[in-house]
């Protein structure tokens, strides 16, 4: 009998506090949540109270990013991929270190390597890459990386990148007509040899 | 008395079903609401994580690590490190270490966040759930801030870490933990203490810890049967053994030792303790070294297989590595901690009613994606 | 990268060598920020390391271990007083070689015995060791003594037939259940011995070094080749 | 009594155009029409409420639209509309297996029970469709079609979640009906009337007055009355026919569209409905909590609404507070608990009666 009454009790009382808690939070509702109204507010999440401003962020991992220009060609980021989804062909360039107007193709990285090679393709299928990050660490040159943040100034955010069609989430780095750039000069080369 | 019996039916609980934490089915054979017998079939999230591993260097592995168990990334990452590491005979510097164990801390509170904010779903309260996701939120922008990534982070590699501590990370932290502190204890009244709660939960679904031991179930599960087994103080690895905290186990305060409820309040005070050992590790953190300092520069790991084990917010996990000198693993075995704790469902709920059985099975804290690997 | 990042780039490099870290996170712009990171990171690779002196250390743990008999001996020297001849070849210091034959009644004994009183199974798994040999291999561990010990058991690729332990360790039915799944030992008086990730009526054991993916399934053809990729 | 009013007033304006009959055919409509355009705007006005409460008990900020574009509205006001076009919208799909004629007639029947119901409610001192002699008596029977109904949904989906949930519904309605019906049986005692007007005249002269206030027994029968109408119409911590994580969606699992939404309106529906009789049985009604006070038949409107609103909040906030029962507790607390309690409390508003109130 006496367990009979305590059990009533017990349920009242808890009850009502846990009713006293929510009841807490729906007078103070806006004091602790993290919704973001998303597409009015964007990342970077505007101000909480957590204590920390957006410049602290290591890194951002968004989306990555090739610089062409800079690019040997050594393929390092494609043996690095634990997935497979960097495919890069290169070609001998004809001159080493040498620019080639014609395709727009830079003879020599910002690091002052003389590239030997001509990257005919540079393929990366963001629909399989798995944003490890992996890739970016063994690039000689830096020129691989993860876009986006809230101050990359070069990149503005860009985690919106979807897409209604799948293949159109390969994105192809390597300068339009490179190939058939590269093989016409070869072959002008030839007719003038 | 008489009972009377009725036909008994068979029915499927999943795959696609709100209570089963995943894409699990339950083959169960039910008399009216009592479930008589509980046929689990896995496999629907199976994405061949050991025969990958057999065809990815010993860095690329970790990637997919992350994947096994997507609520806790960062001691997924942290076991396989710690494996390689021992197979490797590599010894890494006090900082790492030291941001190792704040990040597997952190891991911790929010797996088990949301472990206790699910088992709350899954008996209809739905609002203690959205509130520990308010606070995972905050753990998961730290680790945003630390790596870049939310959930699959691949933040600890072998003989190092992939970024050092950004600006400011340590006064974050401390801020999350000052805020997050009373919260725990609005959480324990808000969900732990409900009459409600404890009725449904107390005395139901009762692991006595022999069965526990020859189940193969670990963690706060085996804990909470009231065995004091926990591998950051039995087996101690990375530097565990420099903090101080307690292990807690299952006292039976609302009902038996090894029930439901008692599997739910071993988690919430492993929270309390996860908290402590974060604040001392920060209190501790070596304000120099470099986190890339002894990584090595091309893994390749002598001949040889190492088992090791370490503590992750579902219990023991373990990896199985067979080397054979080259630079992918011959073998990997990932001995997932939840693959055995679902083992153990059948023998504990059978006969029980069918509310009773997903209570019991949301709080075991299963995750399928580490099940099926 | 235009020249005055560059130069950017290894003033904060020079200074943070220098054990300043200042000046590298302060640079505004991410993408800068992370180079002069990265490029910090090779600096400090061609830095000599600190040697850790780890020969000390390991002869202070070898004189530990001579003076005691490591598990597996101990192991070893209680279970030839009650079984002959279940050793198989040549016996290394961290685990156990056994034969199949009377695997139950010596796990039996490893479980029940008290100075033993192996109760966990912590792991199980089969490896293949190609030249046509699969091993099983098992993980014990004791929760009252704290010593744990490593079982292995060799068997021919063409009989892979190991008595089942499941009855002894229940843990043992679905880590059996997988083993098989994976790599076709047969597990002889399982109860229950279905494959437990595969779907049932898969071909061929996938964690077999000689395993090939089937062609197709259930009429679904197995893509090999990415479209549009090649 | 308003049929009457609106036939007098029909026949004054169109007396000599139509016939008795159509008019008499017309004026039975017109109410009918009211209810169901009040129980389509209450429902959209109390699912507005139930998605911004759950929101801020949760920390969150609920349905927003803070842009241009078709967002949903300032403050998401418009996100009710959009979920009612949604389910309106929706493909309706019966599936093949199912009962077909049994599968249609249930949320139509569901939704009549929640209905009918309305007839009797009284709004303000004449604002009442149907002033009903046994108007307590009257609710309380035809709030059962709901199991019939439930049963009948659970059966004709022929899927095993929603037997499960229609087995679940019946053996609780059923059962909660009883601790509900003896705790209005204190009211009547105490008003010695069935009819509901009558009931509310009865407590009139402020908030002293109210039945809830007569003697220390009524207060707990009010409170097992608000439970077990709680249990009635299936709302946390007794949703147990539809408990999500369990029975997927119990008796509505095989309904979409427009079917559901029937089930969906009738929930709510029925809510107002259980929170009007607690309101007019134990909370005064239409009379102003201060006698002679904003008493005015415009005001009455205003104070039984505002009641009956503030025991649907209850019922909100209850529902995000709490986890669900199992199947043998909730029995266990009828029978045990409720139901004793609410005998108990006849025989004390009884004794109490007749030693101070006679």
């Amino acid at each position: 009998m006496k367990r009979y009454f305590t059990d009533i009790y017990e349920s009242v009382s808890s009850i009502l506090g846990g009713m006293g808690i929510t009841l807490m939070h729906l007078i103070k509702a806006r004091n602790d949540n993290v919704t973001l109204q998303y597409p009015e507010e964007k990342w970077p999440r505007p101000e909480r109270n957590i204590g920390f401003d957006h410049n602290s962020y290591n890194v951002i991992r968004s989306r990555l990013h090739v610089d062409m220009d800079d690019c040997i060609g050594c393929l390092k980021c494609e043996r690095a991929c634990p997935v497979d989804c960097i495919k890069i062909v290169t070609e001998k360039a004809p001159v080493r270190g040498e620019d080639l107007k014609e395709i727009k193709h830079k003879g020599v990285t910002s690091n002052g390597t003389r590239k030997a090679l001509v990257v005919t393709r540079f393929d990366i299928d963001m629909s399989e890459c798995c944003y490890c990050n992996l890739c970016t660490y063994p690039c000689p040159e830096e020129c691989i990386f993860m876009t986006g943040g809230p101050n990359a100034k070069k990149h503005p955010i860009d985690y919106e990148f979807s897409e209604p069609d799948r293949s159109d989430l390969i994105y192809r780095f390597a300068k339009k007509g490179a190939k058939e750039g590269l093989a016409e000069m070869n072959a002008k080369q030839e007719a003038e040899a | 008395m008489g009972v009377v019996h009725g036909q008994e039916m068979v029915l499927n609980i999943g795959p696609q079903h709100p209570a089963t934490h995943g894409v699990l089915r339950l083959q169960v054979k039910t008399d009216g609401e009592v479930i008589s017998e509980i046929t689990p079939y896995l496999g629907y999230l199976h994405r061949c994580f050991e025969k990958h591993c057999e065809n990815v260097t010993y860095e690329q592995v970790i990637p997919f690590t992350d994947r096994c168990d997507y609520l806790a990334s960062m001691t997924m990452n942290f076991g396989y490190v710690v494996a390689v590491e021992k197979l490797m005979d590599i010894k890494v510097n006090d900082r790492v270490q030291h941001i190792r164990v704040i990040m597997a801390e952190l891991q911790r509170i929010a797996s088990h966040l949301l472990a206790t904010g699910v088992f709350g779903l899954d008996l209809g309260a739905f609002t203690p759930f959205l509130h520990m996701l308010r606070d995972r939120e905050r753990i998961i922008d730290l680790f945003e801030m630390t790596c870049g990534a939310r959930l699959l982070y691949n933040y600890m590699w072998v003989g190092g870490l992939s970024h050092d501590l950004p600006k400011g990370f340590v006064e974050a932290t401390l801020n999350f933990l000052d805020y997050f502190e009373p919260k725990i204890d609005e959480f324990e009244n808000l969900l732990g203490h409900n009459k409600i709660f404890v009725e449904r939960t107390a005395d139901i679904g009762i692991m006595p810890a022999e069965v526990a031991i020859n189940f193969g179930v670990t963690g706060p599960n085996l804990r909470a049967s009231g065995i004091k087994w926990d591998l950051r103080k039995d087996d101690p690895y990375s530097i565990y053994d420099k903090f101080d905290f307690d292990i807690p186990v299952g006292q039976g305060i609302k009902g038996t030792i090894g029930d439901s409820w008692d599997r739910f309040y071993v988690r919430l005070q492993e929270i309390r303790e996860s908290v402590k050992i974060v604040r001392q590790a920060i209190d501790q953190l070596p304000k120099d070294g470099d986190v890339h300092q002894s990584m090595p520069k091309k893994i390749r790991p002598p001949k040889g297989s190492i088992y090791s084990r370490t503590e992750s917010p579902r219990g023991d996990l373990g990896y199985y590595i067979e080397s054979d000198g080259s630079d992918t693993p011959s073998r990997l075995k990932m001995r997932s901690p939840a693959f055995t704790a679902l083992g153990v469902l059948d023998e504990i709920a059978g006969g029980w009613l069918m509310s009773d059985v997903l209570a019991i099975l949301g709080s075991l804290d299963i995750v399928l994606g580490e099940i099926d690997r | 990268m235009s020249e005055d990042i560059q130069l950017l780039i290894d003033d904060v490099v020079a200074k943070a060598l220098a054990g300043d870290m200042d000046p590298i996170n302060n640079i505004e712009d991410r993408v800068t920020r992370s180079k002069a990171k990265a490029a910090l990171v090779k600096a400090k690779r061609f830095q000599p390391q600190i040697e850790v002196d780890s020969k000390s250390v390991q002869a202070a743990e070898k004189s530990d271990t001579e003076s005691k008999q490591t598990i597996e001996q101990i192991v070893i020297a209680s279970l030839s007083k009650n079984f002959s001849d279940f050793l198989d070849g040549e016996q290394n210091n961290d685990w156990v070689q056994i034969k199949a034959e009377n695997w139950f009644d010596i796990a039996k004994y490893l479980k029940t015995n008290e100075d033993l009183y192996f109760d966990s199974l912590q792991c199980n798994t089969g490896v293949d060791l190609e030249q046509g040999m699969l091993e099983s291999r098992y993980n014990l561990h004791s929760m009252k003594h704290l010593h744990a010990i490593e079982i292995r058991i060799k068997v021919s690729i063409e009989k892979p037939d190991i008595p089942s332990v499941e009855s002894l360790w229940r843990v043992a039915d679905w880590f059996e259940r997988e083993t098989y799944d994976m790599f076709g030992i047969n597990f002889t008086g399982h109860r229950d011995l279905r494959r437990i990730l595969l779907p049932e009526d898969w071909d061929g054991w996938p964690l077999r070094k000689n395993y090939e993916e089937q062609e197709t399934y259930h009429g679904i053809v197995v893509p090999k080749v990415k479209e549009g990729w090649e | 009594m308003t049929v009457d009013y609106i036939f007098d007033f029909l026949t004054g304006l169109l007396g000599g155009f139509l016939g008795s009959d159509y008019l008499l055919l017309a004026s039975m409509l017109i109410p009918c029409l009211a209810i169901f355009g009040f129980i389509t705007v209450y429902a959209l006005i109390v699912i507005y409420a139930e998605l911004k409460v759950s929101s801020f008990i949760q920390d969150k900020v609920g349905p927003m639209g803070q842009g241009v574009g078709l967002h949903a509205g300032k403050w998401g006001l418009l996100q009710p509309v959009a979920d009612a076009l949604k389910l309106l919208l929706k493909e309706d799909i019966i599936p093949s297996s199912a009962d077909r004629p049994l599968f249609i007639l249930a949320p139509f029947m569901i939704f009549i029970g929640a209905f009918i119901s309305f007839v009797a409610i009284p709004f303000g001192e004449s604002i009442i469709v149907a002033d009903l002699n046994i108007g307590l008596f009257y609710i309380l029977g035809v709030g059962s079609i709901a199991v019939l109904s439930l049963i009948l949904a659970g059966w004709a989906s022929n899927n095993k979640w929603s037997l499960y949930g229609g087995m679940r519904s019946a053996a609780q309605i059923v059962s909660y009906e009883i601790p509900a019906g003896l705790s209005l049986i204190v009211v009547i005692m105490l008003a010695g009337t069935l009819n509901l007007q009558d009931i509310i005249k009865y407590q009139e002269g402020g908030i002293f007055n109210w039945i809830i206030f007569d003697n220390p027994f009524v207060p707990i029968a009010f409170v097992v009355y608000f439970i077990s109408a709680l249990a009635e119409v299936n709302r946390t911590p007794f949703d147990l026919p539809e408990s999500e994580s369990e029975l997927v969606a119990g008796f509505a699992t095989e309904y979409s569209g427009m079917r559901y939404a029937f089930f969906f309106l009738s929930e709510y529906a029925n809510m107002f409905v259980v929170s009007a009789v607690a309101a007019a049985g134990f909370l005064g009604g239409w009379q102003s909590p201060f006698a002679g006070f904003m008493s005015t038949p415009a005001w009455g409107v205003f104070w039984m609404i505002s009641k009956t609103g503030f025991l649907i909040f209850v019922m909100i906030w209850l529902r995000w507070t709490l986890p669900r029962l199992r199947v043998d507790q909730l029995m266990n607390v009828c029978w045990k608990v409720f139901l004793p309690l609410a005998l108990i409390n006849i025989f004390g508003v009884a004794i109490w009666t007749v030693v101070f109130n006679s």
